[in-house]
């Protein structure tokens, strides 16, 4: 059952040190404003899993906050590369990084393997690819056909993050537009928290909209906004001038320190 | 008119295209042809786009695979789950676009990294959809300018199988499989069959019919104008 | 890329005889005038597929058209039983009818299989069941934990048709309410048929509506009413008598056949 | 108020659900009892129907599991692949209802034939959702009619595993696992544990201290009977 707490509540009652943890999105509604929280209160030793790492988890990374990211694709979309993501890997700062890398197509097999309580997930995927040989995948036999498939181990985070448009008081949450991996992420994780734009009394039905009940949810945040610099459909759009800015904070370490100073640890928290 | 590489690779590609197409964009220069398809020749031109959005029909360039634009657009929106079981997996889709760092002159690609896995030199952002992609679809096309440190004798790492790429345009030509391996077939105006063996990191076949590509007409350089400036309002 | 045709001709391009042939409908949406043309049109030998065999399931097992079913449950919702399949099955009227039974999860998981193009599909099922023995299920093995789960084959039919309520002139398809399995019953068949309320200009937008592609679908045929008795939810509600009422008609072997020729064989097609 | 065996079944199952509860409920004296409950003393609770749809709230009883009210009043509608795989599947569900056409001695039941398999003196309409609710939801509550047809020594056919039976309400008594066989816990007013043993045809362990059940309250009944008009207007 949904408990309706603020940010810092939701993060402090949470997410331990040492957990895995997803913040998930797909371009859309990331949840920024959580990931920042996370960077607040310091926590360490995080396995951070996402399809798609980007700015907020190149933040994370390069404020010492992961151990391992588990991942597919790691960039700046439509940039290029996220560089403390690269200073993680290539030269171990501000700590090395373990990676766990998948393609997309394993990525979300192993995430709805999670949400449906299987251990693994089934797929006709790593083929040709050395990826195969540097990650967590097995071949698997059709007892049927005999034929080889990939199989991945679920996703089961132990906390589960994402961003909606809105949810009500009982803490139902609502989403629209496009929907990514929100709702697998929620029911994958052993603990989950959604920030949402706004708390409303009654969500009403909107085309493309999904719900998530808030029995699956341990706790939602109010934070308007919460997605920024990505965008929530039907509230604020995509700063696509941020994401190019963030090409030269993020390149020089000295730079990205002090920006992340300024503008997230010195930030009063919701 | 005057054109840039770009636009001759972004021209070339949706030349490739027609209104039966359904084909998986990536953002970048595939995102720009096969919008420019639909401008164009090929108005039913079915794109899909891996954040979920199923025929899309973006007034604007999009900036992100996962823009605004795309949802409100699209014919469906699904999740990213069943877009790469049902839609990827499940062989709906005709062309697939990739880029890379590197290729083979098989049309492996890497994405991944340069140098050695374990301690690279480049940690590139990796394969996202494409090694599924590239094992999936029914066409691979490859967009990628020509260079010898892209054009490889060997791969760092392969990121996704050259096994259904159909088409590598470039800034300077065309290659596609002949007899297993990648072959030049046709030079853009202005290019050189040397020119691209120059450029490329591997002994070039060079097909015996070479044939220069057609230069990008006026109606085409004016709707892929017209898109980027939109795209960038 | 979708024809649209008339549903004489939908049945006669895309259905022949032997095929497997799957007409779902989880109570809403029922495809009962598809069903209706294929007795019409006397076609044999068919494998039914469906989760919910309920009345034109009975009519076309009792019509003889059908070799065997593939099915997880075969009766009158809130009535009894189907007395025409009971009627095949213990006493192989018209014909003997062979049985592949599975549970609902199975079949679901079956069809969704079916739809990613894998061999089979995967569920924690069949567990202190004796369906297990009697059905196409085995025993695999997590490559990761050990532990042991189902598999089922995928459903690849033939054919599947369903029914929807709108098209636009495109033969892009829009359905809302309870979806049940329909787009996978499309996107795991070979060939599908989609017939629909009515034919629009343009799918509007619409809450919990999904679409199904054009190019997904070989033919739409403009069939309104096609799903009754059963229910097109903004259209028209469930006969709720007429499921009472098939209790008596089914019953018998000869007031069936009479019913079926007044009702089904001498009917107007469309 | 007088009422019936139905009635007592229906308003004995409501009494175990809670505002908390998530249930999973099939249509006729399961669906009765779980809104009779969302009626009088737990408004929370969660009905969710195998349609797909998720927290329905009808106003009227419904006649199918797919009525179109329930997706017009539900949190949300999911297909039916979700439905088994994240929800049944997931572990989320509290309690699940089931009948029977048999049960034995461990809760076991049978819902597929009677007689042999291959050549049945009844073929039933089969297991349904029936086998994956047994062995994914936390609690199966059982509601069947007493009777030594139904009460067997011997399933003819074992649809679902009875290992999660928490409570079987018969229109006699209640019958709850005790150290892993159902023995009779209460019996309804104007029933006796010789009744009970007379309709069930294995021999009854009945517990020490059976109790007897409470009437339904008039309140109950007229919550019940308000549903039940509705829903056959």
């Amino acid at each position: 059952m949904a408990e309706i707490v603020s940010l810092t509540e939701g993060i402090r009652e949470l997410v331990t040190d040492g957990d895995t943890v997803a913040l998930e999105g797909f371009t859309h509604l990331i949840p920024h404003a959580a990931g920042h929280e996370i960077i607040r209160q310091g926590l360490r030793d995080l396995t951070l899993v996402r399809m798609t790492p980007d700015l907020v988890y190149d933040q994370l990374i390069g404020m010492g906050c992961a151990r391992k990211l588990v991942f597919s694709w790691g960039g700046n979309p439509g940039v290029g590369s996220l560089h403390r993501l690269r200073d993680a890997v290539e030269h171990g700062w501000p700590a090395p990084l373990e990676l766990e890398e998948h393609s997309h197509a394993g990525m979300a097999v192993a995430y709805a393997a999670g949400a449906s309580n299987l251990p693994f997930g089934v797929l006709r995927g790593y083929l040709g690819s050395d990826l195969a040989a540097r990650t967590r995948v097995r071949r698997i036999e059709c007892p049927f056909t005999g034929e080889e498939l990939a199989a991945v181990p679920a996703h089961r985070p132990d906390v589960g993050i994402v961003h909606a448009q809105r949810a009500d008081r009982q803490g139902n949450v609502q989403l629209w537009g496009i929907t990514g991996v929100q709702k697998e992420v929620v029911l994958a994780s052993a603990r989950s928290l959604v920030t949402v734009e706004e708390i409303v009394d009654e969500l009403e039905p909107k085309a493309g909209a999904m719900t998530i009940p808030h029995w699956t949810i341990d706790a939602v945040a109010c934070v308007p906004g919460g997605a920024r610099p990505s965008y929530a459909h039907g509230y604020y759009d995509r700063d696509n001038a941020f994401y190019v800015e963030w090409e030269q904070i993020s390149r020089d370490r000295d730079t990205f320190t002090a920006w992340m100073r300024e503008h997230v640890l010195e930030e009063v928290p919701v | 008119m005057t054109y840039t590489a770009d636009e001759m690779m972004a021209v070339e590609a949706a030349r490739r295209l027609t209104s039966d197409t359904v084909c998986f964009v990536g953002i970048g220069l595939p995102s720009l042809a096969a919008n420019l398809a639909r401008r164009t020749h090929a108005p039913g031109c079915t794109l899909i786009y891996e954040s979920g959005t199923i025929g899309a029909k973006p007034q604007q360039l999009p900036l992100s695979i996962g823009d605004g634009e795309l949802a409100e657009t699209a014919d469906a929106v699904v999740s990213v789950p069943e877009m790469f079981a049902y839609w990827l997996q499940g062989g709906r889709i005709g062309v697939g676009f990739l880029g890379a760092a590197q290729i083979d002159r098989h049309g492996n690609l890497n994405s991944t990294v340069i140098g050695d896995y374990a301690t690279p030199k480049v940690r590139l952002p990796g394969g996202g959809g494409a090694p599924e992609i590239a094992t999936s679809v029914r066409e691979v096309f490859v967009m990628l300018r020509h260079s010898p440190r892209a054009f490889v004798e060997q791969l760092d790492f392969r990121t996704s199988s050259g096994e259904r790429v159909r088409f590598v345009v470039t800034d300077l030509g065309i290659l596609e499989p002949r007899d297993g391996e990648l072959t030049l077939t046709r030079v853009h105006p202005g290019s050189t069959v040397d020119d691209v063996r120059a450029a490329t990191g591997w002994e070039l076949k060079v097909a015996d019919d070479v044939e220069e590509t057609a230069a990008p007409t006026d109606a085409e350089l004016a709707a892929l104008r017209a898109l980027k400036t939109k795209g960038r309002e």
